[in-house]
Protein backbone atom coordinates (compact mmCIF):
# COMPACT_ATOMS: atom_id res chain seq x y z
CA UNK A 1 0.00 0.00 0.00
CA UNK A 2 1.34 3.33 -0.68
CA UNK A 3 -0.65 6.96 -0.51
CA UNK A 4 -2.25 8.03 -3.47
CA UNK A 5 -2.89 11.81 -3.95
CA UNK A 6 -5.60 13.12 -5.63
CA UNK A 7 -5.24 16.08 -8.33
CA UNK A 8 -9.49 18.28 -8.01
CA UNK A 9 -10.37 20.49 -10.65
CA UNK A 10 -8.09 22.32 -12.44
CA UNK A 11 -5.02 21.18 -10.61
CA UNK A 12 -5.87 17.90 -12.53
CA UNK A 13 -5.16 19.50 -15.73
CA UNK A 14 -2.06 21.25 -14.07
CA UNK A 15 -0.81 17.93 -13.07
CA UNK A 16 -1.81 16.16 -16.31
CA UNK A 17 -2.75 13.14 -14.43
CA UNK A 18 -5.85 12.50 -11.96
CA UNK A 19 -3.33 10.90 -9.49
CA UNK A 20 -0.07 9.80 -8.07
CA UNK A 21 0.71 7.01 -6.17
CA UNK A 22 3.68 7.86 -2.99
CA UNK A 23 4.96 5.79 -0.50
CA UNK A 24 4.01 6.18 2.76
CA UNK A 25 4.40 8.08 5.00
CA UNK A 26 3.88 11.51 3.43
CA UNK A 27 4.27 15.19 5.18
CA UNK A 28 4.07 18.31 3.77
CA UNK A 29 7.51 18.96 2.95
CA UNK A 30 7.17 15.45 1.11
CA UNK A 31 3.96 16.45 -0.72
CA UNK A 32 5.87 19.73 -1.89
CA UNK A 33 8.66 17.75 -3.63
CA UNK A 34 5.63 15.19 -4.92
CA UNK A 35 4.18 17.07 -7.13
CA UNK A 36 6.15 19.25 -8.86
CA UNK A 37 7.64 22.53 -9.14
CA UNK A 38 4.09 24.22 -10.33
CA UNK A 39 1.80 22.31 -7.86
CA UNK A 40 4.10 22.99 -5.22
CA UNK A 41 3.33 26.63 -5.93
CA UNK A 42 -0.44 26.66 -6.50
CA UNK A 43 -0.43 24.06 -2.92
CA UNK A 44 1.25 27.11 -1.23
CA UNK A 45 -1.73 29.41 -1.85
CA UNK A 46 -4.05 29.69 0.86
CA UNK A 47 -6.85 29.35 -1.52
CA UNK A 48 -5.38 25.26 -1.90
CA UNK A 49 -7.04 23.03 0.53
CA UNK A 50 -5.67 19.60 1.35
CA UNK A 51 -7.91 16.71 2.68
CA UNK A 52 -6.43 13.90 3.50
CA UNK A 53 -8.44 10.32 4.37
CA UNK A 54 -11.52 12.40 3.52
CA UNK A 55 -11.18 15.20 6.03
CA UNK A 56 -10.09 19.11 4.84
CA UNK A 57 -6.82 20.02 7.36
CA UNK A 58 -7.23 23.09 9.39
CA UNK A 59 -3.42 23.05 8.77
CA UNK A 60 -2.55 21.74 5.47
CA UNK A 61 1.25 21.88 6.91
CA UNK A 62 0.17 19.46 9.69
CA UNK A 63 -0.75 16.52 7.15
CA UNK A 64 0.43 12.78 7.98
CA UNK A 65 -0.56 10.54 5.61
CA UNK A 66 -0.32 7.12 6.37
CA UNK A 67 -0.71 3.87 4.49
CA UNK A 68 -3.69 3.54 1.92
CA UNK A 69 -4.71 7.32 2.74
CA UNK A 70 -5.78 9.37 0.24
CA UNK A 71 -4.48 13.03 0.05
CA UNK A 72 -6.61 15.43 -2.17
CA UNK A 73 -5.54 18.96 -3.96
CA UNK A 74 -8.52 20.84 -3.73
CA UNK A 75 -7.95 23.92 -5.13
CA UNK A 76 -10.56 26.55 -4.82
CA UNK A 77 -14.51 26.03 -5.30
CA UNK A 78 -16.07 27.77 -8.42
CA UNK A 79 -18.74 30.19 -7.49
CA UNK A 80 -20.46 30.04 -11.07
CA UNK B 1 -37.52 15.82 7.42
CA UNK B 2 -34.05 16.02 5.40
CA UNK B 3 -33.44 15.21 1.82
CA UNK B 4 -29.90 16.07 0.82
CA UNK B 5 -28.37 14.29 -2.08
CA UNK B 6 -26.19 14.37 -5.17
CA UNK B 7 -28.01 13.60 -8.62
CA UNK B 8 -25.48 12.51 -11.73
CA UNK B 9 -28.50 12.88 -13.65
CA UNK B 10 -30.96 15.68 -14.85
CA UNK B 11 -33.64 16.01 -12.74
CA UNK B 12 -37.18 17.64 -12.10
CA UNK B 13 -37.35 19.86 -9.03
CA UNK B 14 -40.91 19.36 -8.72
CA UNK B 15 -40.61 15.53 -8.58
CA UNK B 16 -38.14 16.22 -5.59
CA UNK B 17 -39.98 19.32 -3.52
CA UNK B 18 -43.71 17.82 -3.98
CA UNK B 19 -43.09 14.72 -2.34
CA UNK B 20 -40.77 16.83 0.25
CA UNK B 21 -43.92 19.38 1.01
CA UNK B 22 -45.74 16.17 1.32
CA UNK B 23 -43.78 14.66 4.24
CA UNK B 24 -43.52 18.16 6.30
CA UNK B 25 -47.55 18.36 7.64
CA UNK B 26 -48.72 21.55 9.07
CA UNK B 27 -46.29 23.71 7.67
CA UNK B 28 -46.62 27.62 7.75
CA UNK B 29 -44.94 28.11 4.13
CA UNK B 30 -41.81 26.44 1.91
CA UNK B 31 -39.61 28.48 -0.36
CA UNK B 32 -37.87 27.01 -3.30
CA UNK B 33 -35.08 28.35 -5.27
CA UNK B 34 -33.82 26.16 -8.28
CA UNK B 35 -30.67 27.61 -10.41
CA UNK B 36 -30.34 26.23 -13.72
CA UNK B 37 -27.51 26.06 -16.48
CA UNK B 38 -27.87 29.21 -17.58
CA UNK B 39 -28.13 30.08 -21.77
CA UNK B 40 -25.50 32.05 -22.88
CA UNK B 41 -24.27 32.43 -26.28
CA UNK B 42 -21.71 29.73 -26.85
CA UNK B 43 -22.14 27.91 -23.56
CA UNK B 44 -22.57 24.43 -24.74
CA UNK B 45 -22.68 22.07 -21.65
CA UNK B 46 -21.04 22.84 -17.94
CA UNK B 47 -19.45 20.40 -15.75
CA UNK B 48 -19.37 20.01 -12.07
CA UNK B 49 -16.69 18.01 -10.43
CA UNK B 50 -16.90 17.11 -6.84
CA UNK B 51 -14.86 14.87 -4.63
CA UNK B 52 -17.08 12.08 -2.84
CA UNK B 53 -15.73 11.45 0.35
CA UNK B 54 -16.08 15.14 1.34
CA UNK B 55 -18.61 16.54 -1.10
CA UNK B 56 -21.94 15.46 0.58
CA UNK B 57 -20.63 15.14 4.12
CA UNK B 58 -20.50 19.16 3.20
CA UNK B 59 -23.39 19.36 2.42
CA UNK B 60 -24.76 17.37 5.40
CA UNK B 61 -22.99 19.89 7.46
CA UNK B 62 -24.63 22.93 5.71
CA UNK B 63 -27.80 21.46 6.29
CA UNK B 64 -26.67 21.18 9.89
CA UNK B 65 -26.16 24.94 10.45
CA UNK B 66 -29.16 25.97 8.52
CA UNK B 67 -31.39 23.95 11.33
CA UNK B 68 -29.35 25.31 13.59
CA UNK B 69 -29.79 28.85 12.67
CA UNK B 70 -33.58 28.57 11.44
CA UNK B 71 -36.53 27.59 12.56
CA UNK B 72 -37.11 24.62 9.84
CA UNK B 73 -39.08 21.63 9.58
CA UNK B 74 -37.31 20.19 6.74
CA UNK B 75 -34.92 21.27 4.49
CA UNK B 76 -34.46 19.68 0.91
CA UNK B 77 -30.56 20.17 -0.67
CA UNK B 78 -30.33 18.52 -4.43
CA UNK B 79 -26.76 19.29 -6.27
CA UNK B 80 -25.95 17.83 -9.89
CA UNK B 81 -22.71 16.51 -10.68
CA UNK B 82 -21.41 15.43 -13.82
CA UNK B 83 -21.94 17.10 -17.23
CA UNK B 84 -25.01 19.55 -17.84
CA UNK B 85 -26.93 21.29 -20.78
CA UNK B 86 -28.28 25.20 -20.71
CA UNK B 87 -31.76 24.77 -19.02
CA UNK B 88 -30.93 21.99 -17.09
CA UNK B 89 -31.32 22.50 -13.42
CA UNK B 90 -27.94 22.62 -11.72
CA UNK B 91 -29.09 22.60 -7.79
CA UNK B 92 -32.79 23.18 -5.88
CA UNK B 93 -32.86 23.74 -2.36
CA UNK B 94 -36.45 23.65 -0.43
CA UNK B 95 -37.00 24.82 2.77
CA UNK B 96 -40.29 23.83 4.86
CA UNK B 97 -41.27 25.76 8.04
CA UNK B 98 -44.00 27.17 10.51
CA UNK B 99 -43.11 30.68 9.30
CA UNK B 100 -41.94 32.58 5.89
CA UNK B 101 -38.76 33.98 6.83
CA UNK B 102 -37.17 30.90 8.10
CA UNK B 103 -38.06 29.23 5.17
CA UNK B 104 -36.47 31.72 2.74
CA UNK B 105 -33.56 32.85 4.61
CA UNK B 106 -32.65 29.23 4.99
CA UNK B 107 -32.72 28.86 1.73
CA UNK B 108 -30.89 32.00 0.75
CA UNK B 109 -27.98 30.74 3.36
CA UNK B 110 -27.53 27.31 2.01
CA UNK B 111 -27.56 28.98 -1.51
CA UNK B 112 -24.98 31.46 -0.74
CA UNK B 113 -22.71 28.60 1.22
CA UNK B 114 -23.50 25.88 -1.93
CA UNK B 115 -21.98 28.94 -4.74
CA UNK B 116 -18.62 29.48 -2.68
CA UNK B 117 -18.34 27.09 0.53
CA UNK B 118 -19.30 23.81 -1.12
CA UNK B 119 -16.49 21.39 -2.93
CA UNK B 120 -17.46 21.34 -6.46
CA UNK B 121 -15.61 22.75 -9.22
CA UNK B 122 -16.96 24.06 -12.36
CA UNK B 123 -15.89 23.89 -16.28
CA UNK B 124 -17.95 25.32 -18.91
CA UNK B 125 -17.16 24.54 -22.40
CA UNK B 126 -17.19 27.16 -25.06
CA UNK B 127 -16.55 26.45 -28.84
CA UNK B 128 -15.49 22.88 -28.28
CA UNK B 129 -13.01 24.00 -25.60
CA UNK B 130 -13.43 23.36 -21.82
CA UNK B 131 -12.27 26.30 -19.40
CA UNK B 132 -12.72 26.48 -15.55
CA UNK B 133 -14.66 28.82 -13.68
CA UNK B 134 -12.93 31.04 -11.26
CA UNK B 135 -14.97 32.05 -7.95
CA UNK B 136 -16.87 35.05 -8.13
CA UNK B 137 -16.14 38.30 -5.86
CA UNK B 138 -19.36 38.86 -5.36
CA UNK B 139 -20.62 35.49 -4.15
CA UNK B 140 -17.28 35.60 -1.41
CA UNK B 141 -19.60 38.67 -0.45
CA UNK B 142 -22.75 37.11 -0.28
CA UNK B 143 -21.43 34.29 2.00
CA UNK B 144 -19.73 37.02 4.33
CA UNK B 145 -22.97 38.54 4.88
CA UNK B 146 -23.86 35.54 7.57
CA UNK B 147 -20.54 35.66 9.01
CA UNK B 148 -21.84 38.62 11.10
CA UNK C 1 -43.65 38.07 -17.54
CA UNK C 2 -45.85 39.15 -15.05
CA UNK C 3 -48.80 36.97 -13.67
CA UNK C 4 -50.25 38.97 -11.11
CA UNK C 5 -53.74 37.22 -9.55
CA UNK C 6 -56.59 37.05 -6.87
CA UNK C 7 -58.06 33.35 -6.71
CA UNK C 8 -61.17 32.44 -5.08
CA UNK C 9 -60.78 29.09 -5.60
CA UNK C 10 -58.02 26.42 -4.08
CA UNK C 11 -55.21 25.96 -6.14
CA UNK C 12 -52.11 23.93 -6.84
CA UNK C 13 -49.00 26.02 -6.43
CA UNK C 14 -47.34 24.07 -9.37
CA UNK C 15 -50.04 23.93 -12.07
CA UNK C 16 -48.57 27.76 -12.14
CA UNK C 17 -45.63 27.83 -11.53
CA UNK C 18 -44.58 25.04 -13.82
CA UNK C 19 -46.26 27.29 -17.01
CA UNK C 20 -44.22 30.58 -15.56
CA UNK C 21 -40.86 29.07 -15.41
CA UNK C 22 -41.44 27.73 -18.84
CA UNK C 23 -42.52 31.37 -19.99
CA UNK C 24 -39.20 32.60 -19.12
CA UNK C 25 -36.50 31.09 -21.24
CA UNK C 26 -32.75 31.87 -20.19
CA UNK C 27 -33.15 32.52 -16.47
CA UNK C 28 -30.16 31.70 -14.57
CA UNK C 29 -32.77 30.48 -11.37
CA UNK C 30 -36.17 31.02 -9.83
CA UNK C 31 -37.47 31.27 -6.61
CA UNK C 32 -40.96 30.20 -5.30
CA UNK C 33 -42.64 30.84 -1.66
CA UNK C 34 -46.09 29.20 -0.49
CA UNK C 35 -48.23 29.94 2.12
CA UNK C 36 -50.44 27.84 3.45
CA UNK C 37 -53.09 28.13 6.28
CA UNK C 38 -51.52 26.69 9.08
CA UNK C 39 -53.21 24.02 10.54
CA UNK C 40 -53.26 24.77 14.78
CA UNK C 41 -55.43 23.42 17.16
CA UNK C 42 -58.71 24.07 17.25
CA UNK C 43 -58.23 26.51 13.83
CA UNK C 44 -61.34 25.05 11.76
CA UNK C 45 -60.69 27.92 8.74
CA UNK C 46 -59.49 30.77 7.63
CA UNK C 47 -61.19 33.96 5.50
CA UNK C 48 -59.75 36.37 3.62
CA UNK C 49 -61.42 39.43 2.76
CA UNK C 50 -60.31 42.48 0.19
CA UNK C 51 -61.58 45.38 -1.50
CA UNK C 52 -61.81 45.28 -5.34
CA UNK C 53 -61.01 48.51 -6.25
CA UNK C 54 -57.47 48.53 -4.42
CA UNK C 55 -56.30 45.02 -3.67
CA UNK C 56 -55.10 43.81 -7.09
CA UNK C 57 -54.19 47.24 -8.09
CA UNK C 58 -52.30 47.43 -5.14
CA UNK C 59 -50.37 43.91 -6.06
CA UNK C 60 -49.57 45.57 -9.52
CA UNK C 61 -48.01 48.69 -7.81
CA UNK C 62 -45.89 45.89 -5.43
CA UNK C 63 -44.51 44.29 -8.52
CA UNK C 64 -43.94 47.75 -10.09
CA UNK C 65 -41.81 48.30 -6.89
CA UNK C 66 -40.46 44.50 -7.12
CA UNK C 67 -39.00 45.17 -11.03
CA UNK C 68 -37.81 48.87 -10.10
CA UNK C 69 -35.75 47.29 -6.95
CA UNK C 70 -34.51 43.61 -8.20
CA UNK C 71 -33.21 42.69 -11.84
CA UNK C 72 -36.02 40.92 -12.52
CA UNK C 73 -36.95 38.55 -15.68
CA UNK C 74 -40.48 37.34 -14.20
CA UNK C 75 -42.80 37.16 -11.38
CA UNK C 76 -45.87 35.88 -10.23
CA UNK C 77 -47.90 36.76 -7.87
CA UNK C 78 -50.94 34.72 -5.94
CA UNK C 79 -53.50 35.55 -3.44
CA UNK C 80 -56.38 33.34 -2.29
CA UNK C 81 -59.52 35.75 -1.12
CA UNK C 82 -61.86 33.83 0.78
CA UNK C 83 -62.60 30.78 2.74
CA UNK C 84 -59.75 28.56 3.10
CA UNK C 85 -59.08 25.19 5.41
CA UNK C 86 -55.71 24.76 7.05
CA UNK C 87 -53.33 23.13 4.69
CA UNK C 88 -54.81 24.90 1.82
CA UNK C 89 -52.20 27.74 0.10
CA UNK C 90 -53.11 31.02 0.52
CA UNK C 91 -50.33 32.53 -1.34
CA UNK C 92 -47.57 31.94 -3.94
CA UNK C 93 -44.88 34.37 -4.97
CA UNK C 94 -42.35 33.02 -7.72
CA UNK C 95 -39.65 35.16 -9.29
CA UNK C 96 -37.57 34.11 -12.12
CA UNK C 97 -33.97 36.55 -12.43
CA UNK C 98 -30.29 36.30 -14.15
CA UNK C 99 -28.72 35.34 -10.66
CA UNK C 100 -30.07 33.91 -7.92
CA UNK C 101 -29.93 37.16 -5.31
CA UNK C 102 -32.24 39.14 -7.28
CA UNK C 103 -35.06 35.91 -7.21
CA UNK C 104 -34.96 35.24 -3.41
CA UNK C 105 -34.58 38.86 -2.21
CA UNK C 106 -37.75 39.60 -4.80
CA UNK C 107 -39.94 37.04 -3.09
CA UNK C 108 -38.88 38.26 0.27
CA UNK C 109 -39.86 41.39 -0.41
CA UNK C 110 -43.40 40.86 -2.03
CA UNK C 111 -43.92 38.43 0.88
CA UNK C 112 -43.23 40.84 3.65
CA UNK C 113 -45.30 43.72 1.67
CA UNK C 114 -48.22 40.97 1.01
CA UNK C 115 -48.27 40.55 4.66
CA UNK C 116 -48.08 43.48 6.02
CA UNK C 117 -48.39 46.44 3.25
CA UNK C 118 -51.58 44.48 0.89
CA UNK C 119 -55.85 45.27 1.46
CA UNK C 120 -56.10 41.89 2.87
CA UNK C 121 -58.27 41.42 5.93
CA UNK C 122 -57.94 37.74 7.55
CA UNK C 123 -60.18 36.09 10.37
CA UNK C 124 -59.98 32.73 11.64
CA UNK C 125 -62.89 30.34 13.05
CA UNK C 126 -61.99 28.41 16.08
CA UNK C 127 -65.03 26.44 17.98
CA UNK C 128 -67.50 27.99 15.15
CA UNK C 129 -66.70 31.70 16.01
CA UNK C 130 -64.96 34.10 13.83
CA UNK C 131 -62.34 36.26 15.40
CA UNK C 132 -60.73 38.72 12.90
CA UNK C 133 -56.52 39.16 13.25
CA UNK C 134 -54.69 41.42 14.01
CA UNK C 135 -51.13 42.50 12.80
CA UNK C 136 -48.54 41.26 13.66
CA UNK C 137 -45.32 43.18 15.44
CA UNK C 138 -43.04 40.78 13.69
CA UNK C 139 -44.60 41.58 10.52
CA UNK C 140 -44.38 45.25 10.48
CA UNK C 141 -40.26 44.88 11.67
CA UNK C 142 -39.89 42.72 8.62
CA UNK C 143 -41.07 45.13 6.07
CA UNK C 144 -39.68 48.13 8.02
CA UNK C 145 -36.12 46.54 6.44
CA UNK C 146 -36.78 47.62 2.69
CA UNK C 147 -37.00 51.04 4.07
CA UNK C 148 -33.47 51.40 4.88
CA UNK D 1 -77.29 58.99 -7.01
CA UNK D 2 -75.69 59.19 -3.78
CA UNK D 3 -72.63 58.48 -2.02
CA UNK D 4 -72.13 54.90 -0.48
CA UNK D 5 -69.69 53.96 2.17
CA UNK D 6 -68.47 50.50 2.60
CA UNK D 7 -67.22 48.83 5.79
CA UNK D 8 -64.54 46.76 5.00
CA UNK D 9 -63.07 43.74 7.75
CA UNK D 10 -63.71 44.22 10.96
CA UNK D 11 -65.43 47.79 11.05
CA UNK D 12 -68.21 45.86 9.22
CA UNK D 13 -68.88 44.00 12.27
CA UNK D 14 -68.51 47.14 14.02
CA UNK D 15 -71.09 48.86 11.43
CA UNK D 16 -73.71 46.09 11.66
CA UNK D 17 -73.74 46.66 8.04
CA UNK D 18 -71.60 46.36 5.13
CA UNK D 19 -72.67 49.74 4.04
CA UNK D 20 -75.18 52.68 4.01
CA UNK D 21 -75.87 55.47 1.73
CA UNK D 22 -75.66 59.26 2.17
CA UNK D 23 -76.44 62.08 0.13
CA UNK D 24 -73.55 63.60 -2.21
CA UNK D 25 -71.34 65.85 -1.16
CA UNK D 26 -69.50 63.99 1.17
CA UNK D 27 -66.46 65.50 3.47
CA UNK D 28 -64.71 64.50 6.23
CA UNK D 29 -66.75 65.57 8.66
CA UNK D 30 -70.52 64.71 7.34
CA UNK D 31 -68.42 61.55 6.89
CA UNK D 32 -67.61 61.38 11.05
CA UNK D 33 -71.53 62.14 11.69
CA UNK D 34 -72.75 59.46 9.31
CA UNK D 35 -71.02 56.72 10.39
CA UNK D 36 -71.94 56.70 14.35
CA UNK D 37 -69.87 57.63 17.66
CA UNK D 38 -67.79 54.10 17.60
CA UNK D 39 -67.02 54.21 13.90
CA UNK D 40 -66.26 57.94 14.35
CA UNK D 41 -63.53 57.11 17.06
CA UNK D 42 -62.14 54.31 15.11
CA UNK D 43 -62.18 56.41 11.87
CA UNK D 44 -59.83 59.00 13.31
CA UNK D 45 -57.16 56.80 14.51
CA UNK D 46 -54.26 56.40 11.85
CA UNK D 47 -54.14 53.05 11.41
CA UNK D 48 -57.72 53.43 9.97
CA UNK D 49 -57.63 54.66 5.88
CA UNK D 50 -59.95 55.63 3.52
CA UNK D 51 -60.84 55.56 0.11
CA UNK D 52 -62.54 57.17 -1.86
CA UNK D 53 -63.17 56.04 -5.92
CA UNK D 54 -60.70 53.34 -6.15
CA UNK D 55 -57.98 55.71 -4.57
CA UNK D 56 -56.90 55.46 -1.37
CA UNK D 57 -56.58 58.93 0.73
CA UNK D 58 -52.92 60.12 1.61
CA UNK D 59 -54.92 62.56 3.67
CA UNK D 60 -58.27 61.13 4.74
CA UNK D 61 -59.60 64.19 6.19
CA UNK D 62 -59.30 66.16 2.84
CA UNK D 63 -62.60 63.48 1.59
CA UNK D 64 -64.42 65.02 -0.99
CA UNK D 65 -66.71 62.34 -2.56
CA UNK D 66 -69.27 63.26 -4.78
CA UNK D 67 -72.42 61.53 -6.13
CA UNK D 68 -71.80 57.67 -7.45
CA UNK D 69 -68.34 57.84 -5.61
CA UNK D 70 -67.62 54.86 -3.16
CA UNK D 71 -65.97 55.59 0.06
CA UNK D 72 -64.38 52.44 1.32
CA UNK D 73 -63.49 52.53 5.53
CA UNK D 74 -59.93 50.40 5.78
CA UNK D 75 -58.87 48.84 8.45
CA UNK D 76 -55.44 47.75 9.46
CA UNK D 77 -54.74 45.14 7.39
CA UNK D 78 -53.80 41.54 8.84
CA UNK D 79 -50.48 40.74 8.98
CA UNK D 80 -51.27 36.85 10.08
Amino acid sequence: MAVRILFLGPLRDLAGKEAIEVSAPLDWSVLLQSVGEELAGQLQSDRVNVACAGRVLSDKTSLNARDGDEVALLPPVSGG
Amino acid sequence: MRDIRLLDQAFAPESLTKPFVRANPGLGGYCTFVGEVRSEEDVEALELSHYEPITLPGMQGLADQAFARFDLMGLLMVHRIGEMLPGEPIVCVSAAARHRRDAIQAVDFCMDHLKSAAWFWKREKRGGEWSWIEPREADHHDLARWRK
